[in-house]
């Protein structure tokens, strides 16, 4: 469903204004749609109310994944389905020597299922159209930005709030969500 | 079980655990964000490629998924390099095993009678063929005259079927090779013929009823290796392995792989 | 953030957030220099070089090379083990010096990165070409096949290579990525025309919203936990290709420790190679100072006392076992006809770092070009130490023997150093070279701006 | 390039209607060629395995290429009757005679579908037993080889056979009837009916003469033997039989008349501990007989008479006989005291010999020999030996009469004096005068160069012969493949100039029916030897003496000689004392350098130098650091009718102020269109004098100069010395006898997992390095048998030989210990004369330049160890060597990718691996680049393409096919049934080889014996091979 909507937003230009702000909003009925920043500003996800990301539990079990598969390949082709005589070992479940892949499949499936599950979840994918309210909101602008169309927005109260914390510039924009 | 099947599985098994995943984030988000701040929005921020930001990355991507298809596709495919299973040349003599084991019921080794000696099962010599066609010459079919094809092995012998007596020299006759196994591998006709009392159809297939022959088996290492694996060492009324069983003390059941029969040396050196 | 009265600033200058991404997007965005081009022109004329190296050994055959009965090993390996210690140095930095929250990474990191997948790349050549049948390399892949499924050894260190290099590269290379997102973001805010929609397929969207800065964060942190264990498995794994056997002089096991302090010695001593150079010509004094100079150089005299104690320990070692081939294999590293090699490698690694007692020897910038310098050759002389003088001494003397190289095997090393730096040169200019949000995140809050100048960024927008 | 042009002639006859005749004739089986060498090219038409497994890499790769379900056509030719004796796919066994040498080996030849692949002894015959040299392998080789003659030649150019015979016969008519006078010029001719065929040619033409040459003649013991006893014979020696064997310079076990015979005795009389023989050399360079001597004298070559004359005067005084006059000896006096006391104890039971062609050194030996009653016993006179039947005299005759013109008409054949006659242009110049010259030669040789007919004889392998090696004792040469060129067996062209209306095969048969009355001619065919049963028991290597030997005294002529003969044994000592004197000698592979186009033998290390294709000069290290003159130098060499530069190289074990220089060399290398490329080596035949009616192969006039450049002469093994590391375990009789266990290291083997039990069979092999002589004839068996590349000089000295077999030889100093010390002399003389530290921190101690002429040499086979814990195996990414269950490690080349990281972590580094891609590759233009030489490829083993490692397989095929004998012929596997190349050929028997599990096995025994250790057992990889530790029979007190 692409339709264009109405933003609000507010243009600082130090982190400490944005973080202001964004608690002072917080503390009102007001929410916030997001915020933009050129860099991680330590604080405002908590300023925001924003819920922690759970992708630390799904690299633990990407990782379990990685360990029993390199675990079950190496069983499966050396002791299971082909078992050799390499240098009078014997063919069975050799701990030491399986601990290396094991580990190395353990790092790479985790890496990797976190880093997709990542992307998939931040929607950070080809295709996605960025959203940029201001060309230099990835360079030294913060940008706290509202839905107009949600309920319950008061817009002059927030206007007057971000712009009491120091936003330089506050305006309303129509757009297909995100492209300018 | 073959490797497939258990890959499959693992992969479902990846699945079903991921599919697990998501349910439960989604319940947990759900229980601690009821009023989910996530907003709906930003989805609508993505756009596919095809109607969005640019050819380049659809070609990109097409090609990227024609590429993995491609070497997937490549990947089954080269299972069956070499596998030349149902190979049926065209012979210089139509020589028909259907007629000659099949309707005369002659032995196998009557012909190839090197198989229970050597490696080879060697293909006879057209003075063996002589042997039976020096007198039969199949003229009632011809209306008198000698068969076109078993004048070839007068050809290639030199016989004069006039006098009765070989009076040319001898011509070569090329047939053309149906099993060939790649130079690396040994096999050995007589260990498997004369020791293992493997029937010829075995490998073979049912020879007495081929007009043509064609390559009944893959000839490939996994078929030799399946065989290996299943097929009983037959040591009974073998002195050998009457010993080296007694030495093994092996239980009733003694595999060819029981006996190193998968052993790389058993056929590579 | 990062703002104590006790330590200095990290980024000096007095540069607010602006001038940071002017001054760090201005390569990406201006014309190649002169000394880019030239560069750049030598490194790929050298890469060429090494690609007809190595495609001469693969038609030919590994005969070209100076190789033989008893010395199997020698410039391959030894090039492979060097270009992998120095890829060490990368994932050090951003994964364990992130651990420990050591901020000065954040102005040497990206390029640190950068290095190890460079180095990784050009390692990885190594084990594949010095395949005899070099088109049958996917042997070692465990795939199932016609051949009645023949699988690998996975008893073969060897084959832990493959695992934990393949693995090492794919999640540097992630880790790379990820970071490089919000600053391809960046790159693509401020380009126009074709430049924005190729930086944009790249940036995949990336906003700067708060929530994917959370996620991104969490990210980096655990790929730095995974990547701390990983970059110390990898130099491991590569040490067991040697502990494992029996091969006096390679049979320790004291080599885990002892490889991986030597990849982190060699690993900065390349970062400061590269990034003093960097910091020259790309005017990056203000990101790259003289405190990250000396923090390095620090870790290198630290390191390089490691591995000088794992010199001295091995000969210990050698002496309190009572294995004869081993103590021979110790004395002839010393004394044999391969001394040279040896005490290269105890002046450049042992004693030349510890000039690093000195202040102004950590503060003097090409000073400190030139000790890194050396570190990196007394690192390729431990690595061939290692191999060469061990293989040509074993346990028959009968089959003795010396080793030199050929051209052509030098024209291979030769080769991965100009792969290396083409595609060094190609990054400096196509990427940033220093973390931009990063150093943002790490720098003093600049001033706030005055009014008149808010007004002008408001009307130029 | 047509693959049809050897099997020309062949087809012809496959086609000809006289084919029907001949068919069941068994030399016919060249035929089957066809099935392999059609017109099409060679992917179409070989049959897979069977032939040409040379390209098994290339085939399988073209059709991975071409991946599709039609397969490259491939065509199989059967044969059009198929002889009765002819299986294809299996091994047929001809008995022959070896004709490397004239000793007169018995041979059994394998012949696959009509082409020879391997040569080994023939077990029934009683001169070597089975056993077989290198160079008698070696001689397979020339049968493919590309210098041979492809048809005959006149003038250099093409004649046909029939023409060639019509103008010699009008020209040796014309001369014969002029009375001018004919000389067939040969090597040793012992055979019967070739010597039979001569007398029909001298019938027909009388004004001819046969004259026999050899250029490493024995020619004066023969005369010396005529002077004592009145007997102009080589006599047979009997090595076994002595408890006391001293030589002056005779390298018995290497070069000298009949080496696998003399082996074969030689070790009889060793490989018992209790009652070992002692074997005392005294000689100039280090040859393979003095590195495997007890006690071993350096002494330049003028003294050797001084030697014997002291000796000689030592014996005197115990019996009673005149002294004779004698200056004393400058060495160890008491060497000559301790001798001649060991010699007189053993009267009747010691053999004294000299490698001199020196008549009055044969003389004193004589006198010595005669005065401790060894005439009759160890030196046997009535079984005389022919294996050396040249006249020295004669020839010099002859040569000067050619040069004068007198000789009209020469037909050489086996002899190559062009090449190896000491004054060759004089010969050449004498040929010129000649109206009539004809060569029967096989291959391309300077000789058949200045002829003007050349009419090729067949190889060997092509001929019919029959053989006297030693009187009384008969064997047969049989053809194995038709004649490959268009040749004629040299006896059927004298025959047939001789106006004989007969083939030669026919003319053998005659002179049989003639010569053994109711000797069925097939059953000796069939075993190839003939001798009465009494000669047989006798001939058997056994210590007991049989007391009907008849003595031949001394003549009183001879007494009277003896004066003379020590006067000018004084004077020649006096003359040349302080001069360089230079020693001319055979190398264990290449001797007289007749088969010097033969890769194998080229390739095969010298025993002691380690040096692969080309000679060089050798001196003492003394000599060399005086001189200032380094391994690699090129030295400028004059004397005699040489002057060339020639590398020069240090060896320890040479006497001082003396050089040794190794004929044979000189010759060129033939590509694979048969055109000289390169010359190996120098030729150094110039250096031979005539001195006193004989050849000496002393020059005393010969000098050498350093020259500028330098030269890398290809070792296999560059570092000598033991570096006091127990692997190579030797201790001298005496403190074997008080401690037996010496040998044994007390090893608690600690394992980290589950033993794998290997309850079938379990292959292992025990090499006796007491028995050991470090000839190298394993190691041209094994390259036969398992097609191992020739690599060439270039790549040996990149230490890249592909020797799956190799010999390693250690040089020690008489510091024999193995309870505990290590022998503390460690030393690497080649990158540092002087000693390094002990390794326990002893005090440096230094060896000097001296020293080294007294090394002792220590011989070990070294080959795959198939170890039970092998490191190879784990170290392989792609499972390519794995163990199988018969104890055995396996390379599978086929999986190989090439890492060479099991050769790295190999402890005895005995894998090779593939470098380049040695078959069909221009620079590696040997055997396995060209049509012909392919033909050696053994059928049953892969040949390795580029980038694959290989090593030792224990013959891997020999094994199953014994156990596939065994199953078709239902029957349980019996020790002996399996051997190995290198065991079946060792003439002493070093090597053994079977199944530890059979309790009744050789091998069994041995493994138990209280000399057997594991090499590095230590480093516990649990080897499948057990060395015997060699016991030298020293005296006790110490020179």
């Amino acid at each position: 469903m692409r339709r264009n909507r109405k933003f609000l937003y507010g243009v600082f230009n130090h982190p400490d204004d944005i973080l202001n702000a964004a608690y002072s909003v917080s503390a009102t009925r007001n929410q916030i749609l997001d915020c933009f920043t050129p860099f991680a500003v330590h604080g405002l996800d908590r300023a925001m109310k924003v819920k922690r990301s759970r992708l630390a539990l799904v690299a633990f079990l990407m990782g379990l994944t990685g360990f029993t598969l390199a675990l079950s390949l190496q069983y499966y082709t050396n002791v299971f389905d082909w078992p050799m005589n390499i240098g009078g070992k014997p063919a069975q479940l050799a701990v030491p020597t399986f601990v290396p892949v094991c580990f190395e499949l353990t790092v790479l499936c985790t890496a990797y299922g976190m880093g997709i599950t990542f992307f998939l979840r931040a929607r950070i994918l080809h295709g996605v159209r960025e959203t940029v309210f201001e060309a230099r909101q990835s360079d030294d602008h913060f940008v706290m930005c509202f839905d107009m169309e949600s309920k319950g927005l008061n817009i002059e109260e927030v206007t007057g709030l971000m712009k009491k914390h120091g936003a330089f510039d506050v305006k309303q924009v129509e757009m297909i969500a995100g492209a300018k | 079980m073959n490797i497939y099947n258990i890959l499959a599985l693992i992969l479902l098994l990846i699945i079903i655990f991921l599919l697990r995943i998501k349910r439960h984030l989604t319940k947990a988000i759900n229980e601690k964000f009821p009023d989910n701040l996530e907003p709906d929005w930003i989805v609508d921020t993505f756009q596919p490629w095809y109607f969005h930001l640019n050819k380049i990355i659809g070609l990109i991507s097409v090609t990227l998924l024609g590429l993995i298809l491609l070497g997937g596709y490549g990947f089954w495919y080269s299972f069956k390099i070499g596998n030349q299973q149902g190979y049926q040349p065209d012979q210089p003599i139509k020589f028909s095993h259907q007629q000659h084991a099949g309707l005369y019921k002659m032995d196998c080794r009557y012909c190839h009678s090197v198989a229970e000696k050597s490696k080879n099962a060697s293909i006879p010599s057209p003075g063996t063929c002589m042997n039976c066609h020096r007198y039969v010459q199949a003229t009632a079919k011809y209306n008198g005259s000698i068969s076109p094809e078993i004048k070839k092995i007068y050809e290639a012998t030199g016989w004069d079927p006039d006098s009765n007596k070989y009076l040319y020299a001898p011509k070569d006759l090329k047939w053309v090779r149906i099993h060939n196994l790649p130079d690396l591998a040994y096999f050995n006709h007589s260990q498997h013929v004369k020791v293992g009392k493997v029937q010829c159809q075995t490998c073979h297939g049912q020879i007495q009823t081929m007009k043509v022959v064609q390559q009944f088996s893959t000839l490939q290492m996994g078929w030799c290796i399946d065989c290996h694996r299943t097929s009983n060492v037959n040591v009974e009324g073998n002195k050998y392995y009457e010993e080296i069983h007694k030495r093994l003390k092996k239980g009733d059941k003694w595999t060819e792989e029981q006996n190193g029969g998968t052993e790389c040396g058993k056929c590579h050196y | 953030m990062y703002e104590s009265p006790i330590r200095e600033p990290l980024v000096t200058g007095g540069r607010t957030y602006h001038n940071i991404t002017e001054d760090i997007c201005r390569p990406i965005e201006n014309k190649p220099t002169r000394a880019w081009k030239i560069g750049f022109t030598l490194s790929a004329i050298l890469a060429c070089v090494g690609v007809f190296s190595i495609a001469y050994t693969s038609f030919v055959g590994i005969g070209v090379w100076g190789i033989n009965k008893t010395v199997g090993w020698a410039w391959d390996i030894t090039n492979f083990v060097w270009w992998i210690g120095i890829g060490h140095a990368g994932t050090l930095i951003s994964a364990i010096l992130l651990l420990f929250r050591q901020k000065w990474r954040t102005g040497v990191n990206r390029s640190a990165e950068a290095m190890t997948i460079f180095a990784v790349i050009c390692a990885g050549l190594f084990p594949i070409f010095h395949m005899g049948r070099v088109w049958l390399a996917y042997f070692v892949l465990p795939l199932p096949n016609a051949f009645g499924s023949l699988w690998v050894n996975f008893n073969s260190p060897l084959l832990w290579d493959v695992f934990a290099i393949s693995t090492y590269f794919s999640v540097s290379l992630l880790f790379w990525y990820i970071g490089l997102i919000p600053d391809i973001a960046t790159v693509r805010d401020r380009a126009k025309g074709r430049a924005k929609k190729i930086y944009g397929i790249f940036a995949m969207g990336w906003n700067g919203s708060v929530r994917n800065w959370a996620r991104y964060e969490l990210v980096c942190l655990i790929l730095a936990g995974i990547s701390t264990p990983l970059v110390l498995s990898v130099h491991t794994i590569v040490s067991f290709d040697f502990a494992t056997s029996v091969v006096p002089g390679w049979h320790t096991t004291i080599f885990p420790p002892y490889f991986v302090a030597g990849a982190i010695f060699s690993g900065f001593g390349m970062v400061l190679t590269l990034l003093l150079v960097a910091r020259k010509v790309m005017n990056y004094q203000n990101y790259i100072t003289l405190g990250h100079i000396e923090a390095m150089c620090k870790i290198l005299m630290l390191t390089g006392s490691m591995v000088g104690l794992a010199y001295i320990t091995e000969f210990f070692v050698a002496w309190y076992s009572g294995v004869e081939y081993e103590q021979y294999a110790f004395i002839n590293r010393a004394t044999g006809p391969y001394w040279w090699a040896y005490w290269s490698m105890m002046t450049c690694n042992v004693v030349a770092p510890q000039v690093f007692w000195s202040k102004w020897a950590r503060t003097t910038p090409w000073f400190v070009f030139m000790l890194s310098a050396v570190v990196n050759v007394g690192m390729w002389f431990e690595r061939f130490v290692i191999i060469v003088t061990s293989l040509h001494r074993d346990y028959l003397p009968s089959s003795w023997i010396d080793y030199s190289p050929t051209i052509t095997e030098i024209g291979i090393f030769a080769g991965t150093i100009g792969i290396f730096f083409t595609f060094y040169f190609l990054f400096s200019k196509f990427l940033p070279v220093i973390a931009i949000a990063e150093v943002k995140s790490i720098m003093p809050y600049p001033e706030r701006p005055e009014k008149h100048e808010i007004h002008e960024a408001v009307a130029t927008h | 390039m047509s693959n049809n042009q050897y099997w020309k002639g062949l087809e012809e006859l496959n086609k000809s209607p006289e084919f029907m005749k001949r068919q069941s004739n068994e030399f016919m089986e060249g035929i089957p060629m066809n099935e392999a060498f059609n017109e099409e090219t060679y992917e179409l038409s070989s049959t897979r395995r069977d032939f040409l497994k040379y390209f098994g890499f290339t085939v399988s790769s073209a059709a991975i290429l071409a991946a599709c379900n039609k397969a490259p056509v491939r065509n199989v030719i059967p044969y059009a009757f198929k002889p009765a004796e002819v299986v294809p796919g299996t091994a047929n066994w001809y008995s022959s005679t070896c004709n490397a040498c004239s000793a007169g080996c018995g041979t059994i030849v394998k012949v696959r579908e009509g082409r020879p692949v391997k040569v080994e002894g023939n077990p029934d015959n009683k001169i070597n037993n089975g056993a077989l040299c290198a160079v008698g392998h070696a001689e397979l080789l020339s049968l493919y080889d590309k210098a041979r003659y492809e048809g005959p030649l006149k003038d250099k150019a093409n004649i046909e056979i029939g023409a060639l015979d019509k103008e010699v016969m009008a020209s040796l008519n014309e001369i014969s009837l002029a009375n001018e006078e004919i000389v067939i010029l040969t090597s040793t001719v012992n055979s019967p009916s070739t010597r039979g065929a001569i007398k029909e040619f001298i019938n027909k033409y009388p004004t001819s003469k046969h004259i026999q040459y050899e250029e490493f003649s024995s020619y004066a013991i023969q005369a010396a033997n005529e002077k004592s006893f009145g007997k102009l014979v080589l006599p047979s020696y009997r090595f076994d039989k002595a408890n006391v064997i001293v030589s002056f310079g005779a390298d018995f076990l290497g070069t000298w008349i009949s080496p696998v015979q003399f082996t074969q005795q030689y070790t009889a009389g060793r490989k018992a501990i209790n009652g070992m023989s002692r074997h005392i050399q005294f000689e100039t360079n280090l040859s393979l007989t003095g590195s495997n001597a007890d006690v071993r004298v350096p002494i330049t070559p003028s003294q050797e008479g001084i030697y014997l004359l002291n000796l000689y005067n030592k014996i005197a005084s115990s019996t009673g006989a005149p002294a004779l006059a004698a200056t004393t000896i400058e060495g160890p006096v008491n060497m000559i005291e301790n001798t001649a006391k060991e010699l007189l104890a053993n009267k009747g039971k010691s053999i004294v010999v000299s490698g001199s062609n020196d008549i009055n050194v044969q003389l004193l030996v004589n006198a010595i020999n005669s005065a401790l009653e060894n005439i009759g016993t160890t030196v046997d006179m009535t079984n005389y030996s022919k294996q050396k039947m040249s006249d020295d005299a004669a020839m010099e005759q002859f040569v000067n009469d050619l040069s004068e013109g007198k000789v009209k008409a020469v037909i050489v054949y086996g002899a190559n004096p062009s090449y190896n006659y000491y004054n060759a242009t004089k010969f050449n110049e004498g040929l010129k005068k000649a109206k009539l010259s004809i060569s029967l030669a096989t291959t391309h040789d300077e000789t058949a160069d200045n002829c003007m007919y050349v009419m090729p004889s067949h190889h060997t392998f092509e001929s019919w012969n029959d053989h006297e090696a030693i009187a009384g004792q008969y064997s047969l040469t049989q053809p194995t493949i038709a004649p490959i060129f268009n040749t004629r067996q040299a006896q059927e062209t004298l025959l047939a100039w001789s106006g004989v209306n007969t083939d030669f095969y026919g003319f053998i048969k005659q002179t049989w029916a003639s010569n053994h009355s109711g000797v069925d001619f097939n059953a000796v065919l069939e075993k190839g030897y003939l001798a009465g049963a009494a000669v047989i028991e006798d001939l058997k290597p056994s210590k007991s003496i049989k007391a009907t030997k008849t003595v031949i005294a001394t003549t009183t002529t001879a007494n009277a000689n003896l004066d003379s003969a020590a006067t000018s044994l004084v004077k020649l000592d006096a003359d040349n004392k302080g001069k360089v004197q230079v020693k001319l000698y055979e190398k264990v592979g290449l001797r007289q350098g007749r088969m010097s186009n033969n890769p194998w033998l080229q390739e095969l290390p010298d025993p002691i130098s380690k040096v692969t294709w080309d000679n060089y000069v050798a001196s003492s290290i003394v000599y060399a650091s005086k001189n200032n003159l380094a391994d690699g130098n090129l030295v400028t060499l004059k004397g005699g009718s040489v002057a060339t530069e020639i590398p020069f190289l240090r060896q320890p074990g040479q006497a001082n102020n003396t050089l040794s220089i190794a004929v044979g060399y000189g010759r060129p290398r033939y590509d694979k269109a048969g055109v000289p490329i390169e010359v190996i080596g120098k030729n150094v035949y110039g250096l031979v004098t005539f001195v006193n009616g004989a050849y000496s192969y002393i020059s005393y006039e010969s000098s050498i100069e350093k020259a500028s450049g330098s030269y890398t002469l290809a070792q296999t093994q560059t570092h000598h010395t033991l570096e006091g590391r127990d692997h190579y375990r030797s201790t001298s009789l005496s403190k074997y006898t008080a401690n037996p266990k010496s040998f044994q290291k007390q090893i608690e083997v600690i394992s980290l997992w589950e033993e794998r039990d290997y309850r079938g069979h379990k292959w292992v092999m025990a090499v006796d390095l007491n028995a050991c002589t470090g000839c190298g004839s394993c190691v041209v068996a094994c390259n036969n048998e398992n097609n191992v590349p020739v690599v060439g000089r270039d790549q040996v000295g990149r230490g890249r030989e592909m020797h799956w077999m190799r010999i390693d030889r250690y040089f020690t100093f008489e510091e024999f210990d193995t309870d505990g010390a290590k022998d503390r002399y460690r030393s690497d003389f080649y990158s540092d004369l002087k000693v390094d530290t002990d390794h326990d921190g002893a005090a440096n101690e230094k060896i000097s330049d001296e020293a080294f002429e007294n090394v002792s040499v220590g011989f070990q086979p070294m080959m795959c160890q198939h170890c039970g814990h092998a490191p190879c195996e784990s170290v392989c990414p792609v499972l390519a060597t794995t163990h199988s269950g018969e104890g055995l490690n396996q390379m599978t080349y086929n999986r190989c990718i090439g890492t060479k990281y099991c050769a790295n972590n190999c402890p005895y580094k005995v894998r090779r691996f593939n470098w380049y891609r040695f078959n069909d590759n221009d620079k590696f233009d040997y055997q396995f680049n060209n049509d012909l030489g392919k033909m050696v490829i053994n059928p049953d083993v892969t040949v390795r393409t580029r980038g694959v490692m290989e090593k030792c397989s224990f013959c891997i095929q020999r094994i199953q096919d014994a156990k596939l004998t065994a199953k078709r012929e239902n029957r349980t596997i019996v020790d002996g049934d399996m051997k190995t190349a290198c065991q079946q050929t060792c003439p002493s028997g070093a090597i053994v080889f079977g199944d530890i599990n059979d309790k009744n096995s050789e091998v069994h025994k041995l493994f138990n014996n209280e000399r057997a250790y594991h090499v590095l057992e230590d480093i516990g990889v649990q080897p499948s091979v057990k060395y015997m530790g060699k016991v030298r029979n020293t005296f006790d007190q110490k020179a």
